[in-house]
């Protein structure tokens, strides 16, 4: 059976290596700043006893006044999972770093937030819309989107 | 001296007669190698992500036929676990058997298809597809039987199933399942040892364990690295924890390990309907839910072992009767990631090998 | 040279108008003939397409094409006439001349290879002297319009398939040159009618590692399954006819079932003694029993399509250098030496030697096949 | 030494083409030979019981693509009744759901599957063409009574492949 960990006591790892990281904890999630991320996922993934080496799923939540990017990850090794999310709060140009150098499975995931949500992954090799074409107005997941 | 060549460019899509749906790569090609391949897609995108924010948690069932078509059953399960986890519903023992016999005649089904198309993208003319689709064309009968539809099944409901299995079912899927394994013989003589397949497929597409892992694969590409990761095991769900089977893993991660995992499982998926169709108990096959379902605010994520991979639900309620936000976590689109390395630096022939194996839907890939 | 045409309209044509010098019975054989041969060739394709069609469809458990006429007998007529009827397609850019011979130029060696098959005892169109090296000469030249085609249509997929024709076809024509030696030599004659004259036992069981050297390698040159690369349909679509239709596609068809058909006879004469049956003296029964051979070898054609995948480039390259070579060359030393040394030795004890041979040669050769698929190197 | 790769798996693999042959082939000859679909097919059409329908809406309402349009109106004796139901086959994905919301079970599924028409205008069907008469065959889909008077699905799997 996947262990859900306890977020408090990851958080507290992941405060000890990043100063200033979290913002809140809870159940199995825990939310960091957006400047953390890559760093974040380096850790989560390189330290012992944590190893989260698989990339469950990445997406996107738009919840009007911020967006909220979601990882889901998982240890093939432990078999326990965290979730990893993350605030958006400029709504204009929102950024976050890739994590494909991390997780390579999130290069197609990212690409389909960049298209459907419009967020930006810096460092991402190929960041282009994934299922809609090229030149397409606006966002389509994004709740204010009008067709 | 050295010639003087240049490379070319290949749009091998979205019309193909080997892309299973409108897939397209856009080869760079060095002769007959492969030098850079960029895969197209979104030419079957519907927008089930939006199209589900507007509608009920019962109306967005019948959206996740659309997903991967060739499984619409492990679709409508996924979903209907996603739900029941959000909403908090316990679901009859009955209900659950027969959700688990369904899924994994789908994922027989499935696999029948996968290895089918994978012999018919090396080069068997239909043969082997068509013998296939023999076994197929009894479970869509068994399918058609309960639900009344052949491909989109909209069987199962959030809290049960949609109906009972009239009583000339169980009969028939006996009468299947003590058939099948005559039938899975015969498909191993035909293609188990045959020297070309080997041939074609050993050594082929290797993706490491490691690779794997990282390119977030699931379901058969995974196991057939070697990754002994299976939800059905993992986190069971449903009743799969009372069932006895095990996860069949490949050594080497090539070509032909993956056509070997689709067999292996295809055996598991008899032994696991064998002992559901032993246990299977009387009772009710709907837990009681209000005609409009409005699960409490919160977030929760739902998967299940699809035949491609692990297919989750990732759902999102703000206590209305639509959901806020519904992911899809789809196994073809993530078994795709590490199409690029795979097939840089083989043949066209190989790489249609391999993007076969890796056995995609694009009703899943696009949404 | 007892034809029957010989004797049917003796002096028909003998008004000297023609050609003075050559003799009547010439122009009224060479004419006949051709008639002969062009409708045997079509309706033989038109026969061809509808047994594999019907054949391969009970292979995969189908009942196939039914609805035109009694049995679906009419299938190929109807196929004839949609395909003609279509439009005529000249891509842009397309080099249009190139592009327009193509089918011409694959389609007349295709054809040229029956006058010299022995229907029956030498009703053939020129009982040629050299008859199989005429036809060795000539089976190849199919290649040149498929290149044509290939490089004319400004397709890429048709270049890609043109480029792996010509690899294929040329390589093939050694094994393949050097089983028919074989045949030769137990002859001790070049001609086809000869050659089956020879027969007193079928060569398939004086030469079965020349049968199959030959079998496969013509499978290659026809482009039939495990060697069917150049349509290969799940890699380059449809290979170097994509860009055709209408009148020009029908003759790229024509071309395949044609030489379909040329292997058949060609095998038939060479190893399944050719029109020679039980009373053969009789005057129609040599042609049923000629076409009942043919037939047989194309069902087994159709049997092999209908079971196999496809190799690769590389591995049907290194198949015909590194392993039908190799074996055409024992092959032809084994004959040889039979045929110098042992003159007098009944045929029947080469036979049992020469299927016993076959076997270990081919379980040696197996130890040198391996399976790879390792990345190649650009 | 063991002997491998020398043709025994072609060979084994050109046995079960032959074996395949041989065998009855699973076709059927569609128009001329039919075979009993499933009793609970979800066919073409729509079937509706006027008599029952007490004009509640549940059907429109759980329509997922809005195929049905229903309009209803009070009559005299203030009870509902139906003005217009109109249902667009041409939408409909045929999902059951409508069947399945009706308090009444006054719609049915239909049997039907030879539908086919030349232009989709002809799919908008009216209240007066989904009337159930006695001409219609309604399916068995969450209908115990229709699913007893139907003949029973022709399985492959019991070898039988088609009933004259």
């Amino acid at each position: 059976m996947t262990v859900e960990l306890q977020a408090a006591e990851i958080a507290a790892k992941l405060e000890a290596a990043l100063p200033g990281c979290t913002i809140e904890s809870s159940g199995n999630t825990i939310v960091i700043k957006d400047e953390f991320v890559l760093k974040a996922a380096t850790f989560l993934k390189n330290t012992a006893g944590l190893d989260f080496n698989y990339l469950n799923f990445l997406t996107a939540t738009d919840y009007q006044t911020y967006f909220e990017v979601i990882y889901d990850l998982v240890s093939l090794e432990h078999n326990h999972k965290l979730v990893l999310k993350v605030k958006l709060n400029n709504r204009e140009k929102p950024e976050l770093a890739s994590v494909t150098g991390v997780w390579k499975g999130a290069d197609f995931q990212e690409r389909e937030i960049f298209d459907l949500f419009g967020i930006n992954f810096t460092g991402h090799p190929n960041l282009k819309r994934i299922f809609l074409w090229e030149g397409f107005q606006g966002y389509p997941l994004r709740k204010d989107f009008k067709q | 001296m050295a010639l003087k060549t240049e490379t070319f460019l290949v749009n091998a899509g979205p019309q193909h007669p080997s892309t299973h749906g409108v897939f397209r790569m856009r080869f760079i090609l060095d002769g007959e190698v492969i030098q850079d391949v960029e895969p197209v897609f979104g030419y079957l995108h519907r927008g089930i992500e939006k199209l589900a924010e507007g509608l009920t948690y019962s109306q967005d069932m019948v959206f996740t036929d659309r997903l991967d078509y060739l499984a619409s059953m492990t679709n409508n399960q996924a979903y209907a676990v996603a739900v029941e986890k959000l909403a908090g519903i316990q679901v009859p023992e009955r209900a659950e058997y027969l959700r688990v016999i369904m899924a994994e005649l789908m994922r027989i089904s499935s696999h029948l298809m996968g290895v089918g198309f994978l012999t018919n993208d090396i080069g068997a003319f239909l043969t082997p597809l068509l013998y296939m689709y023999r076994e197929r064309e009894k479970i869509l009968d068994l399918f058609d039987m309960v639900c009344g539809q052949r491909l989109t099944y909209n069987y199962m409901r959030i809290g049960g199933v949609s109906q009972d299995i009239p009583e000339e079912f169980l009969p028939a899927l006996k009468k299947f399942i003590d058939t099948l394994p005559r039938f899975i013989q015969e498909y191993e003589q035909l293609l188990a040892t045959n020297e070309i397949l080997l041939v074609r497929t050993k050594n082929v597409g290797i993706l490491t364990k490691e690779a794997a892992i990282n390119y977030s694969t699931a379901g058969p590409v995974l196991r057939a690295s070697g990754v002994k990761w299976d939800i059905r095991k993992a986190e069971p769900y449903s009743v799969y924890s009372r069932f006895n089977f095990e996860i069949p893993t490949g050594s080497k991660g090539d070509v032909y390990d993956r056509y070997r995992i689709k067999i292996e499982e295809m055996k598991q998926s008899i032994g696991i309907i064998k002992q559901a169709m032993e246990q299977l108990p009387q009772g009710e096959i709907q837990a009681k839910i209000p005609k409009v379902l409005r699960p409490p605010k919160g977030e929760a994520y739902g998967r299940i072992e699809g035949p491609k991979g692990e297919l989750g639900f990732y759902l999102v309620s703000d206590g209305a009767t639509n959901p806020y936000r519904l992911h899809i976590r789809p196994p073809s689109l993530l078994n795709l990631t590490p199409l690029r390395e795979l097939v840089i630096g083989v043949k066209i022939a190989d790489a249609m090998a391999i993007f076969g194996s890796i056995d995609i839907c694009m009703g899943e890939v696009d949404r | 040279m007892p034809t029957v045409t010989h004797n049917i309209l003796p002096t028909v044509l003998n008004t000297g108008i023609l050609a003075p010098d050559w003799p009547a019975g010439f122009w009224s054989h060479m004419i006949i003939f051709v008639v002969i041969l062009f409708l045997f060739v079509i309706f033989m394709a038109m026969g061809f397409i509808y047994f594999e069609r019907r054949v391969i469809s009970r292979f995969q458990i189908r009942i196939g094409p039914n609805r035109v006429g009694p049995f679906g007998l009419f299938q190929p007529v109807a196929d004839v006439i949609k395909i003609l009827i279509k439009e005529d397609i000249v891509p842009l850019n397309a080099d249009k001349l190139i592009h327009l011979l193509a089918p011409v130029a694959a389609i007349v060696p295709a054809i040229m290879v029956f006058a010299v098959i022995p229907f029956q005892n030498g009703a053939a169109l020129a009982n040629l002297n050299i008859g199989i090296l005429y036809i060795v000469a000539i089976s190849s030249v199919s290649v040149v319009g498929m290149v044509m085609a290939g490089w004319g249509s400004n397709n890429k997929y048709a270049l890609v398939s043109a480029m792996r024709v010509i690899a294929q076809v040329v390589s093939y024509e050694i094994p393949l040159a050097l089983a028919i030696i074989g045949v030769i030599l137990f002859a001790g004659t070049l001609s086809m009618n000869g050659i089956v004259l020879a027969q007193k036992i079928p060569y398939i069981l004086l030469q079965p590692l020349g049968f199959l050297i030959y079998f496969l390698g013509s499978m290659a040159e026809i482009n039939r399954t495990p060697f069917d690369l150049l349509e290969a349909e799940g890699e380059i679509v449809a290979g170097y006819n994509i860009e055709y239709s209408g009148f020009k596609f029908a003759l790229f068809y024509l071309t395949e079932y044609t030489e379909a058909i040329a292997v058949s006879t060609i095998i038939t004469t060479l190893y399944l003694s050719g029109w020679r049956g039980p009373f053969d003296s009789l005057p129609v029964l040599p042609v049923i029993w000629f076409l009942i051979k043919v037939f047989a070898v194309f069902a087994l054609i159709i049997w092999v399509r209908a079971t196999l995948p496809r190799l690769r480039i590389d591995q049907v390259m290194g198949f015909a250098w590194k392993c039908l070579l190799p074996l055409a060359l024992i092959n032809l030393l084994i004959t040889g030496a039979q045929v110098v040394f042992w003159p007098n030795v009944s045929q029947w004890v080469f036979v049992g030697v020469n299927i016993v041979l076959a076997g270990l040669l081919i379980i040696l050769f197996s130890r040198f096949f391996r399976t790879t698929g390792d990345k190649i190197e650009a | 030494m063991k002997l491998k790769n020398y043709g025994e798996g072609i060979a084994k693999g050109m046995a079960v083409t032959m074996k395949n042959a041989i065998r009855t082939p699973i076709t059927t000859q569609y128009p001329e030979k039919k075979l009993h679909i499933s009793r609970r097919t979800r066919g073409n059409q729509l079937v509706w019981d006027k008599d029952k329908c007490i004009a509640c809406s549940m059907c429109a309402r759980a329509c997922p693509v809005q195929c049905i349009t229903m309009a209803t109106s009070r009559d005299e004796n203030k009870k509902l009744k139906v003005d217009k139901m109109d249902y667009d086959a041409g939408v409909c994905i045929f999902c059951g759901l409508c069947v399945e919301a009706c308090p009444q079970k006054c719609l049915y599924m239909d049997t039907d599957y030879e539908k086919a028409v030349y232009s989709r205008k002809k799919l908008n069907f009216t209240k007066e063409d989904i009337l159930m008469t006695e001409k219609s065959k309604p399916s068995g889909y969450y209908s115990p009574e229709n699913e007893a008077k139907l003949p029973k699905q022709t399985l492959l799997v019991d070898g039988k492949l088609w009933d004259k």
